[in-house]
């Protein structure tokens, strides 16, 4: 055994994959936190079957791929997407969907491109668009609001045991509204809708604020961590509410408040834990905010005018394209070459 | 029947003429493509390409007649470049890839009879008739077309040995494959 | 006003010739190898298409149909096309040789891009004036570079990734180029929202 | 006296380490043995050997002379006997040999005639040779030819000389020491270059936590009364690149494709300076230089050691500790394994560490990278390294290139921060090096073109000739003589076209023609035509090589051989009608 020994000889302390990944999943708790506090212990389960699916997936593609097990599973790299995915799906879609999300997520989005770092695309947000693609009815099941099931109920109907009752004929908030307004063919406007509907709270959807409000906070943490950097958060943020802002001010019967948007659906999950994935994203500085700046108003486009109840992962996808080319015409001046050439 | 006739005619009469004009308008003279892939060819005159030098070689691509995988000197690398220049398809060498090789002649052996010095095609082979021979080292490209033409089975190929001046950093072993 | 602005989001995203009508896929998978050969034939095709669409509206509208001569429309659409494209071959050859030695067969190729023949037959089935002919001709255009360019600057990186050998090239592209479409399907209902 | 501080982005903070090998004051290592004085110690070309075996030298004499403008000589670092010009393992990361003089010292250090000179007295031109025939070179680690920098650019007025004592890297305290012990010598060393550029200011930078260095240079440039500004420079690896350095102290920023001069600034070593201040003020060449060394030993500490003490005796002066398992030669960042500790210490060894697995823990192992661009952040030359890496790893040089590849002066800084545990300076040090050997080759492939083509014209310049000599021989000569056609020779193989042959015989045939008149005789012209056609035969046979000939089985090459035999006898059956006929 050659020990090819390199320069330099002194590695930080205290710096790893599965570091970064760890705290990525820590930052991730307080929005899980307030996700069982509003639906229940079902998602926890939700989490346990995408981790689940994506170890044994990622085990079987290292084996196929004879790279080393031990070395990958425990990166935590893997359990980052499942938990991504876990908490984007409806929280009681059946179990089999979740596993085919993070099947394809793992295996086709990650491992074909090569495994940890190489992806092109962002594995979660693969699974998420090819699921709402393929089973639109199934991933738009939501919860009724304010319904309390035992973890028993939940289990079945998981686990596809008890009939998916009228109980999930609910909607996201973004969902409700955009069907609400088509509905009231104009003659509706936001702010009756937002005061009457009990799907609404403070200032989102009622119950969601709070969970997107976790988001948020493990976001900042992460940030204060310094394991992400903030250019594609604030982009991401700055474009959706400048689009928003913009349209709300220009008729704010038809267009939601920006504080609604940024706080509805997948807008600060996307904004803290997916737009700020390194391998798929942006590495430039300028790059990142551009990232996150277009991501944010193709978001919102697709959630307002599109035929989707959100857009995030669909503008995360359609930006991780123009990475490469992002990247390359923001590349910054190296030393010694900042005046131009 | 009749106007259809006609309008097919008619229109090819316009974008004839059109295309007429435009070939003397934009009318291109020689191929500059041929230096472009002379340029990547390592100029060993070695012939293992099955043409007679490198230009012919380079000639034979630009035309589209000649594979591009047909130069053992240049190497994999080689192909990979010609590749990206012509947009085709990197494959793998036809001949078996050799380290970069020198010519060697055995002095004892030697008898002088100038037949390699004819055969070099670079002039890197020194020596006069009834004299012993030698090869200027930093000039042989290892064409090995030297080698054949000896009647006495002098001439050996050597692979260039590893020294300061040429020692190369290595690519650093992945070490992912020896902890599975 | 509105109703342009549709035609032209409709071709370049939501319809895109490519990842949505599946049209073009030669030169797609061909010439996206690398990003300047993209950029090139994107150029390339643009042009054709955009000149192709508007010739073949004014050779269907002012000498077809008065005529009554529309069973020869697909005739005389590729006639056309081959005229365009074999100019444009001459002066990029001219202008560019190695582009041209670059886009190889795929420039003659532009003649049966299925996308430059369909595009304008879309354009009829569609009953597209001249101007939305036009329109929809280079927002399908655009459309086609756009993602030929995207593509081909995903490719080129993941030239450099560790991709499984029985996955390597066209393989993976072809997954890629799946992918793309995946995420493009994220437009649609775009070009219909009152 | 304020400075302005400017800053570098990026850099790190490792551990400095630096305390241990600076409780002792400089001591002179003892004579070794032998003495093994590689020719070539720095950047540049190659010193032939000035000596031979069995020869007696004395100390500072020659061994090595200068090869070419960007070069440095070489001396015996003591007097004895020279028991041998061979070649003998280097300081380089290969463990591969480069050619040695092998001195077995005398004990009696007897010197050469000593020529002291002024270099205000003497054109600036003879104080660079000076400089180079005493073979001062940068001492820093670089060992580029100091007297090569020594010219200011002409279109740029010289503004600031940086002299660097900054010293980043870790466990190193060579200058650290050679500034608190010498400061008398740098100073006036200065002296010198600043003279020679013709700098305005001279600014000396040293790292914040050397403070009795910047305290003994400071006292050192008051008590000579020079206007040198000695600047504490904030701790942060590489604040001791000369490019950082430079940054810190003026502000600019030089890029890799220009010279510093080009900017109007200059930076040398302190270590560097001392030497040539000795060489000019004692006429000593560069003999012996300051080695630290540290890490695990018993007693670390800093030595003057004479070039070319082989490091196993140095090292054996601070007693290893029983845990070492290696050595390294520069500082943890930027130095490299020693393969070989009988190879010996040179110019550039300003540092050797002793390892052990608790003091550098081995790496853990290499991970892909996740483009979480910690390394951009620590680059200070501002790079995208997980860029470079993507295109390295993918032998993809063109991009490295297009990506600055060329810009990075692999100070360690983005391995050190990588989460992943990439080497990432190793690729970017193989990328380079296949670069440069595709240069080089790129070189002789032309180099090769040209002589291919000379020859080409030559000979079909010959050839011409020798038809033309051919037709005036056959106008000469009556009828009835004949040419010596001895050239049977062995019978045609298969052969592809011919380039040469076909110019060949483009050339002849005017040649040909306009003989045809000229003689109107028939029988001479067919003789002449005969004679001209197995020449070119010849040629054809001797230039072409057969096709696809170099890689054949057994049962193929039998049955060439048979063809060739079946091809011999038609030959020759060809051939015998010729006979009577003559």
């Amino acid at each position: 055994m050659i020990d090819f020994s390199t320069p330099p000889y002194l590695l930080q302390a205290h710096t790893s994959v599965r570091r970064v990944m760890v705290q990525v999943l820590v930052a991730l708790l307080p929005g899980i936190g307030a996700y069982v506090w509003l639906i229940g212990p079902s998602i926890l389960l939700q989490l346990l079957v995408a981790s689940l699916a994506a170890l044994l997936a990622e085990a079987l593609m290292l084996r196929l791929r004879g790279r080393p097990l031990g070395l990958f599973l425990s990166d935590g790299s893997a359990l980052v997407t499942a938990w991504l995915i876990a908490l984007t799906f409806p929280p009681l879609a059946p179990w089999w969907l979740i596993t085919v999300g993070t099947l394809l997520a793992i295996v086709v989005a990650k491992h074909l491109y090569g495994g940890l770092g190489q992806n092109p695309f962002n594995p979660a947000m693969i699974a998420f668009a090819a699921c709402i693609v393929s089973f639109p009815a199934l991933m738009s099941q939501w919860p009724v609001l304010g319904l309390k099931l035992t973890l028993v109920e939940q289990l079945e109907m998981i686990f596809g045991l008890a009939p998916r009752i009228d109980a999930l004929s609910g909607a996201t908030p973004l969902d409700a509204l955009k069907t609400a307004l088509k509905i009231g063919e104009g003659n509706i406007d936001i702010p009756t809708l937002l005061a009457t509907q009990e799907v609404f709270g403070t200032f989102a959807g009622r119950g969601w604020e709070w969970v997107t409000a976790g988001y948020l906070l493990g976001g900042l943490w992460l940030w204060q961590r310094k394991v992400i950097h903030w250019q594609a958060p604030a982009g991401f943020i700055c474009g959706l509410s400048l689009l928003a802002g913009a349209l709300w001010l220009w008729n704010p019967e038809r267009f939601a408040s920006p504080l609604f948007h940024l706080f509805s659906g997948g807008a600060m999950l996307g904004a803290f834990f997916i737009v700020t994935d390194p391998v798929s994203g942006c590495t430039t500085t300028r790059g990142r905010l551009i990232f996150g700046f277009l991501a944010g108003v193709i978001a919102y486009t697709i959630r307002v005018f599109g035929g989707y109840p959100d857009g995030v992962a669909f503008a995360v996808l359609l930006l991780n394209l123009c990475v490469p080319l992002i990247d390359m015409y923001t590349r910054p001046p190296i030393f010694g070459m900042k005046d131009g050439k | 029947m009749i106007s259809a006739l006609a309008i097919m005619a008619l229109g090819a009469v316009v974008l004839g003429a059109a295309l007429g004009y435009a070939a003397i308008r934009f009318k291109v003279e020689g191929d500059p493509l041929v230096e472009k892939i002379d340029a990547i060819l390592p100029q060993t005159q070695c012939g293992q390409c099955g043409y007679p030098g490198c230009r012919p070689y380079a000639e034979a691509i630009s035309a589209g007649e000649a594979e591009i995988n047909l130069c053992p000197p240049g190497g994999l690398d080689g192909v990979r470049k010609l590749a990206d220049l012509l947009g085709r398809e990197v494959k793998p060498l036809a001949a078996e890839e050799k380290p970069k090789q020198v010519a060697i002649i055995d002095e004892q052996t030697c008898i002088g009879c100038t037949l390699c010095i004819q055969a070099c095609p670079v002039d890197a082979i020194v020596g006069a008739a009834k004299q012993m021979h030698t090869v200027v080292e930093s000039l042989c490209t290892g064409c090995e077309l030297c080698v054949k033409p000896c009647p006495v089975e002098c001439i050996t190929m050597e692979p260039l040995t590893e020294k300061l001046d040429n020692w190369k950093w290595k690519y650093p072993v992945i070490e992912i494959r020896r902890v599975a | 006003m509105t109703h342009y602005l549709f035609i032209i989001v409709g071709a370049v995203l939501v319809n895109n010739v490519v990842l949505v009508r599946i049209l073009g896929l030669c030169p797609f998978m061909g010439v996206s190898k690398k990003l300047d050969t993209a950029i090139g034939m994107g150029a390339a095709t643009t042009f054709v298409l955009t000149v192709s669409t508007g010739a073949s509206y004014v050779i269907d509208h002012y000498l077809l149909m008065p005529f009554g001569l529309e069973y020869l429309r697909t005739l005389s659409f590729i006639v056309t096309i081959a005229a365009l494209v074999q100019l444009t071959e001459m002066v990029i050859q001219k202008a560019s040789p190695v582009l041209h030695q670059v886009l190889g067969i795929y420039l003659p190729l532009i003649t049966t891009n299925c996308a430059v023949l369909g595009v304008p037959l879309l354009n009829v089935g569609n009953r597209h004036d001249f101007i939305e002919s036009l329109l929809f001709g280079a927002g399908s255009a655009v459309g086609f570079s756009l993602v030929l360019v995207l593509f081909a600057g995903i490719r080129e990186r993941i030239e450099g990734a560790d991709v499984p050998p029985c996955f390597q090239g066209v393989a993976i592209a072809m997954v890629t180029a799946g992918l793309m479409s995946l995420a493009f399907m994220g437009f649609a209902g775009l070009d219909k929202y009152q | 006296m304020l400075q302005r501080l400017f800053s570098f982005r990026g850099g790190v903070k490792p551990e400095t380490n630096k305390a241990p090998s600076v409780q002792v004051p400089i001591g002179l290592a003892p004579l070794p043995e032998r003495l093994y004085v590689p020719l070539h110690q720095h950047i540049g070309g190659h010193p032939n050997p000035l000596v031979e075996a069995g020869q007696r030298v004395l100390k500072g004499e020659l061994i090595g002379g200068a090869e070419g403008w960007v070069s440095a000589a070489v001396h015996a670092p003591t007097s004895g006997t020279v028991i041998a010009v061979e070649e003998h393992v280097a300081a380089h990361p290969s463990g591969l040999t480069t050619l040695t003089v092998v001195i077995e010292p005398d004990g009696r250090e007897e010197w050469i005639e000593r020529q002291v000179v002024d270099h205000r007295s003497l054109p600036p031109e003879r104080v660079r040779e000076f400089l180079r025939d005493a073979g001062v070179v940068g001492l820093g680690g670089a060992v580029f030819p100091s007297h090569a920098k020594l010219t200011a650019a002409k279109a740029v007025a010289m503004e600031d000389l940086v002299i660097n004592g900054a010293e980043c890297e870790p466990f190193m305290t060579c200058d650290d020491v050679l500034m608190r012990e010498r400061a008398d010598e740098i100073v006036r060393g200065i002296a010198i270059f600043r003279d020679l550029l013709g700098a305005r200011r001279v600014l000396i930078g040293i790292e914040d936590n050397k403070p009795e260095a910047v305290a003994a240079m400071h006292e050192a440039v008051g008590r000579l009364g020079e206007d040198y500004q000695v600047v504490a420079v904030p701790t942060r690896y590489p604040a001791g690149g000369a490019k950082q350095l430079i940054r810190v102290l003026t502000g600019k920023e030089v890029p890799a494709s220009k010279r510093s001069t080009e900017l109007g600034v200059q930076c040398f070593n302190v270590a560097t300076v001392y030497t040539a201040y000795r060489a000019l003020a004692f006429g000593e060449p560069v003999l012996s230089r300051i080695v630290t060394l540290t890490g695990n030993v018993e007693q670390p500490r800093n030595w003057e050691v004479r070039l070319g003490t082989p490091m196993r005796d140095l090292v054996a002066l601070g007693r290893p500790k029983p845990d070492t398992t290696r050595f390294l030669m520069g500082g943890p960042m930027m130095g490299f394994e020693i393969p070989d500790l009988a190879a010996p210490v040179v110019k550039a060894t300003n540092c050797i560490i002793a390892g052990s697995p608790a003091l550098f823990p081995p790496a853990p192992p290499e991970m892909p990278c996740i483009r979480c661009g910690a390394c951009a952040e620590a680059c200070p030359h501002e790079l995208q390294p997980f860029d470079l890496y993507w295109f390295a790893r993918a032998r993809n040089f063109g991009k490295t290139q297009e990506y600055s590849l060329f810009d990075c002066i692999e100070c360690g800084c983005c391995s050190y921060v990588c989460p992943s545990h990439i080497p990432l300076v190793q690729y970017f040090r193989f990328a380079k090096s296949e670069i440069w050997a595709r240069e080089r080759e790129k070189q002789a492939a032309d180099a090769a073109k040209a002589r291919f083509e000379r020859r080409n014209s030559r000979e079909e310049r010959e050839q011409a000739e020798k038809a033309e000599r051919l037709a005036k021989a056959s106008v000469a000569r009556t009828s009835g003589s004949r040419p010596a056609a001895t050239d049977a020779g062995p019978p045609a193989r298969p052969r592809g076209s011919s380039a040469e042959a076909g110019s060949g015989s483009r050339a002849e045939s005017p040649t040909d023609a306009a003989a045809a008149p000229a003689v109107g005789d028939a029988e001479a012209l067919r003789k002449a035509t005969i004679v001209a056609a197995m020449e070119r035969a010849r040629a054809q046979r001797e230039s072409a090589q057969p096709k696809n000939t170099d890689h054949l089985s057994a049962a193929q090459l039998r049955e060439i051989a048979a063809i060739d035999a079946r091809r011999a006898v038609l030959g020759s059956a060809g051939e015998s009608p010729k006979g009577p006929d003559e």
